[in-house]
């Protein structure tokens, strides 16, 4: 027999604490991706000079260079000059600022399906050009955009087992450590993939009837 | 950065491995999301059922995942691929599922009265995917595989995880060996970027050419030669 | 580049008969010098690869393909049939000798730390790491320093991951590990400025490594051992170790079943 | 020509057909008017298989195109060979964007007929010369008004020499001053071939000047049925009176 | 109140305003009137610095809203302050749909005029009462009729008690049934307030009715101006006349 179900269950609980920092990660990248991709959004649209420009080319580089490679980068250049972090702070600011590009695009969509009219209504108010944004735009463009950025969500759950190549201890990386000492992978890999499945496919159906519900208002 | 300059063959020899791999992984994509996107879409539950299941683990699951399982698990059901295969085609299932939705996606997308037209005309089911369907629905498939093929490109560098010596493998080489790590991450991610912006200029060339309303070109000189005999100009 | 064979069974053709056939073996390393090192233009070699190829060529096997791969992979991807031979400095011990088959012993190594210069935390043995639980020591995963210091009950948060070497010694530089647990002689290849070599450690076992193989091949394990047996009698087997700086007296006085019983 | 006989069909809850009987003799010209959703589109979809019917038969030119009588699960074998006896035109011309004028009409005939590509090509030229577009031949359909485009679809039924033409509703989505020009093409049809036609409407003029025969549909059944002349000048049912009033007062 | 001298306005080759002088006391009411395109909009739009003159003076309450003379770069320092003295209603209300009608009017005077919460609120209130919209507060703007929302739209723009406000064509895009109730709203306003009042209307009767001055707009300039008895009765200018003509035909 190939499969070894006695070996399989014993490493469950280990590959569970493994998930459950891939949830973490997934969590606080999450917050970070969120807000720092409504700033890079926001200051893009504002057509801040300079600052504009940067953050233009911040969200094509991030987005034309590979997880792996930026993980790579931070982890091994950034203590060179004095920026000391654990390999799991290092990965989450690492995913988080990665992903930040991604939702700076969604963000972008929702904010131009706002109508012009409301920034003239918001204009004929005389709100300030911060209160415009907090009362204003943002409310309605992030409403419009949420399952997008739920989607990305789950896509930053797959994807932070990339982290596991910097030593971030997830659920990859408790599956290839339970292979490392007990010389098997078959089932720790095998179940690794159905804890992903287990988490991102309810995750997914979610977004499906959350973006219905947004399209179809009662 | 002089330190790695004698390297610099070796990274360049990595960078055409993650260029072979992203070339073949995109035509194993391109294959695949369309046999998956269109058995999805069958009327068959033989077909349409295993498509479905396809895609939801191989979008369901990390490919760093699928590559470790295909590398170390798939050789004890006795299937035993070379280090290149087993990459070329982890990447190739998986943006290949996320390609079938776009497939999918396209072709739903299509005004019903296209295929009713085509209906009406008697073309078989091949014929109206071949020549009504597909024609004007690739087109719009052009974006959103543009995409895909560079998320393609930047999943490569996972391969080096597996044993695999692209650009990424070679770079931790030449780490491990000479210690300048600023110098070659900053140098293979400026590669990265390089490639991945040459490919979605390209995907845009693309869209642009397959345009489906463009109006009809004037026939090349080629055309003009070539073509036999018929109605032009009548 | 697709066959169908039942990886462990050596059928179609044992190991011995498909690298005979091949003229060159798989092998996998870590690229640890001066255990295992791959050059630039591609040439692996390094101490334990130098002796297979060796072993191998008397064995009228020319040529060895190394395969770059961490530690922790090595015993899987062995069993997964990705490499033929283990010829990376894996160090026997009960559990590994348990899982594969090694030659007999063709390296013998000691263990140090790597600390930043001065040794300011005096880290000279496992039992001083445990002594003072905020000190980290940093490891390979899945390595044989790695095994030791939890078979000497070394807590979890005391112990820090690292990928590769190279990373190991940026660690103590960076101040994310007090020390890097490593063989001493591959310590000394790495050693940069602000960083000390400690002696070797005396609280773990003396330790080495052979060629490792899958269970299944025990013909290929026993003509390997005739034809190192015969190399390790000759001066070419001196002349390779000391060129890595090891010695070949060590390893000739060691047993296969001694190392095999190293806890862990 | 064509026959239906006790056909059924419904959507859902909504009966949309209820034991229709209807026949249509060869080289009949056959309007259809009646209020909306009253099942006129239905009548044409079912008999261009774009649905089935729950029950009832079907016939085209004495051979069955659907035969559920009796709810038997259709047997839809040699129904491609049926079907490619009628041709239909739509009422949003349905044309295949991305291929020329001359390439919509030529496609079906190379395909299905398997004609020579010349041959194709020569009767779609002569068809659109018929329907006055020769000048668009390499045009894409989104290069012409909403008529033109209506009668390059014509063109592209008529390629595949259909004994019946199907036309629903062809005109509504035109902008008024197009229409003239479609219901030109249609006049010349019927009173040059002798091809079946049946012919969704509500130009009703245009219908009593073609037809041979009107029908009035109403909640998925003929109520009533005759010379065009008897049925707008002295309509016998409540139902066609009322509609009638309703469609002429809103010109 | 305001005042433009010499202003100009282009987009690109097309010069929508030229050289306009334009006077309105304090407390009138004047209505504009005029062909589409001809800059009836722009006027508005300019006072509410939703576009930027490209030459002239715009004065409100004798403080500098635009001063471009000589083409200079616009200095908008205190420009904020003098925007606050106006409001302004859409023609397409443009109201927050993620906010209650009670937030929609409160919001300005809290975050902007930095009223407490409940002070906003009761003024909301009262303003909702008066156009007779106190069962609504908590209602979202989607939940109501055009009409309605037109009159909050009205409310919230008097909650920031402008010294002016401007009218957009506010009833062009309600259904006519609607447009009645929201008339009544800015006429109460017209004669019961000392507010400074700018309409851009194609209801005449309502422009004679409650102005002071109606304004003849063509082409970026006023043609004709007087109190409405004299422009509607006995238009001097041929191109008022015709217009007028083609408005009341029209209806
Ligand atoms: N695919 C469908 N699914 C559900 N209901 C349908 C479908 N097609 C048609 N119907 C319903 O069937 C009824 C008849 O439709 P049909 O299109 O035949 O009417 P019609 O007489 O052509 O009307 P019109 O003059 O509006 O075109 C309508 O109530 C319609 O809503
Ligand atoms: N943002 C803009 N960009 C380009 N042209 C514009 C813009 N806004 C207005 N215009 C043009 O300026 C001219 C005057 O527009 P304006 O909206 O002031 O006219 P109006 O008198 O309000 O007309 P209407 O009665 O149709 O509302 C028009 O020709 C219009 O096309
Ligand atoms: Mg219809
Ligand atoms: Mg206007």
């Amino acid at each position: 027999m190939i499969w070894d179900w006695a070996f399989a269950a014993s490493i469950v609980p280990s590959l569970l604490d493994g998930l459950w920092v891939t949830v973490q990660v997934t969590l606080v990248g999450t917050a970070i991706a969120l807000l720092l991709g409504l700033g890079v959004a926001v200051v893009r649209y504002s057509r801040i000079p300079l600052l504009g420009k940067l953050f233009d080319f911040f969200v094509l580089f991030v987005r034309g260079t590979p997880l792996l490679v930026q993980a790579y980068f931070a982890f091994y250049v950034l203590p060179n000059v004095g920026v000391q972090f654990s390999p799991l702070v290092t990965g989450i600011i690492v995913i988080g600022i990665n992903y930040s590009a991604y939702t700076a695009e969604v963000y972008r969509a929702g904010i131009q399906s706002v109508p012009a009219g409301q920034w003239e209504a918001s204009t004929a108010l005389s709100l300030s050009a911060v209160q415009r944004w907090r009362f204003v735009v943002l409310p309605q463009a992030v409403r419009d955009v949420v399952p997008a950025l739920g989607n990305y969500v789950v896509q930053m759950f797959k994807d932070s087992a990339i982290l596991s190549a910097i030593t971030v201890f997830e659920l990859l990386s408790h599956a290839t450590s339970i292979g490392s000492g007990s010389y098997r992978y078959l089932e720790p890999l095998t179940i690794a993939g159905l804890l992903f499945l287990a988490v991102s496919l309810p995750a997914a159906k979610l977004i499906k009837r959350l973006e219905l519900r947004l399209a179809h208002p009662r | 950065m002089s330190q790695i300059l004698p390297f610099l063959p070796l990274l360049l020899n990595g960078l055409l491995i993650t260029l072979a791999l992203t070339a073949v992984g995109v035509v194993i994509t391109v294959l695949v999301a369309f046999a998956a996107g269109l058995c999805r879409m069958s009327r068959r539950r033989w077909l349409s059922w295993p498509a479905g299941v396809f895609i939801e683990i191989f979008r369901g699951t990390s490919m760093l995942v699928q590559l470790f399982w295909l590398f170390f698990a798939l050789p004890f059901f006795g299937v035993q691929l070379v280090p290149f295969a087993a990459a070329v085609l982890a990447l190739g299932l998986n943006e290949g599922a996320y390609g079938a939705e776009i497939v999918r996606g396209a072709i739903t997308a299509l005004p019903r009265g296209q295929r009713e037209g085509a209906i009406a005309l008697s073309l078989t089911p091949y014929q109206r995917m071949r020549y009504v369907i597909l024609p004007q629905a690739i087109p719009a498939m052009i974006p959103p595989f543009g995409n895909v093929f560079v998320d393609l490109l930047k999943n490569t560098s996972l391969v080096s995880l597996v044993t695999v010596a692209d650009l990424t493998f070679r770079a931790q080489m030449v780490r491990a060996t000479t210690g300048a790590t600023t110098a070659v991450f900053g140098t293979i991610l400026v590669l990265y970027f390089v490639a991945a912006y040459v490919l979605s200029v390209g995907m845009g060339r693309l869209e642009r050419r397959m345009d489906p309303g463009r109006p009809e070109l004037r026939p090349t000189l080629l055309q003009r030669l070539f073509r036999r005999g018929g109605v032009v100009g009548s | 580049g697709c066959s169908f064979t039942q990886p462990g069974t050596g059928q179609p053709g044992s190991t011995l008969d498909q690298i005979k056939a091949r003229g060159s073996a798989r092998i996998a390393i870590a690229n640890e010098p001066p255990y295992t090192q791959i050059k630039p233009d591609g040439t692996v070699t390094g101490a334990e690869p130098d002796v297979v190829a060796a072993v191998l060529k008397r064995m009228g096997i020319p040529s060895i393909e190394g395969v770059v791969t961490p530690y922790e992979s090595m015993i899987p991807g062995l069993n997964a049939n990705r490499w033929d031979i283990i010829a990376a400095g894996l160090f026997m011990k009960q559990s590994r000798c348990g899982q594969i088959l090694y030659s007999e012993p063709e390296i013998v190594s000691t263990e140090s730390f790597a600390v930043p210069a001065g040794n300011p935390k005096n880290l000279t043995s496992v039992a001083s790491v445990k002594a003072d639980p905020a000190v980290k020591v940093a490891v390979l995963p899945g390595g044989f320093e790695d095994g030791a210091l939890k078979t000497q009950n070394v807590p979890a948060a005391q112990i820090v991951n690292i990928p590769d070497g190279r990373s190991g010694i940026e660690a103590v530089l960076a101040g994310r590990a007090d020390a890097f647990f490593l063989p001493t002689l591959s310590l000394n290849s790495l050693k940069t400025d602000g960083i000390d070599i400690t002696p070797a450690i005396k609280d773990v076992q003396q330790t080495g490594s052979g060629a490792g193989f899958r269970k299944t091949d025990q013909d290929l394990v026993n003509a390997y051992d005739e034809q190192l047996r015969a190399l390790k009698a000759s001066p070419e087997f001196d002349e390779i170790l000391s060129r890595w700086g090891f010695s070949a007296d060590a390893a000739r006085g060691v047993t296969r079943d001694q190392l095999c019983a190293v806890a862990g | 020509m064509i026959s239906f006989s006790g056909v059924g069909k419904s959507f859902g809850d909504n009966h949309v057909l209820r034991e229709l009987d209807l026949d249509v003799a060869a080289g009949e010209k056959v309007s259809i008017i009646g209020p909306s959703g009253s099942g006129k589109t239905t009548i044409l979809r079912l008999l261009m298989t774009l649905e089935e019917p729950d029950s009832g038969l079907v016939e085209v030119d004495g051979e069955p195109l659907w035969d559920r009588r009796g709810g038997a699960v259709a047997d839809t074998r040699g129904q491609a060979a049926v079907r490619r006896k009628i041709g239909m035109v739509f009422q949003h011309f349905n044309l295949f964007p991305h291929m020329t004028v001359l390439n919509n009409v030529a496609l079906a005939p190379v395909q299905v007929l398997g004609m020579s590509r010349d041959d194709a090509e020569h009767r779609a030229v002569d068809l659109l010369r018929m329907v006055g577009l020769q000048k668009h031949l390499r045009h894409k359909p989104g290069q012409l008004s909403g008529g033109q485009q209506q009668r390059v679809a014509i063109a592209r039924a008529l390629a595949m020499r259909p004994k019946v033409m199907l036309f629903d509703e062809v005109t509504s989505a035109l902008d008024p001053e197009l229409i003239g020009e479609v219901l030109a093409v249609i006049r010349d049809l019927a009173h040059t071939t002798a091809m079946t036609m049946l012919l969704v409407t509500h130009e009703m003029r245009f219908a009593a000047e073609i037809s041979d025969r009107v029908l009035m549909f109403d909640s998925g059944a003929v109520i009533e049925s005759g010379p065009p002349s008897k049925i707008f000048e002295e309509p016998q049912h409540e139902r066609t009176q009322r509609f009638l009033k309703a469609v002429l007062e809103r010109k």
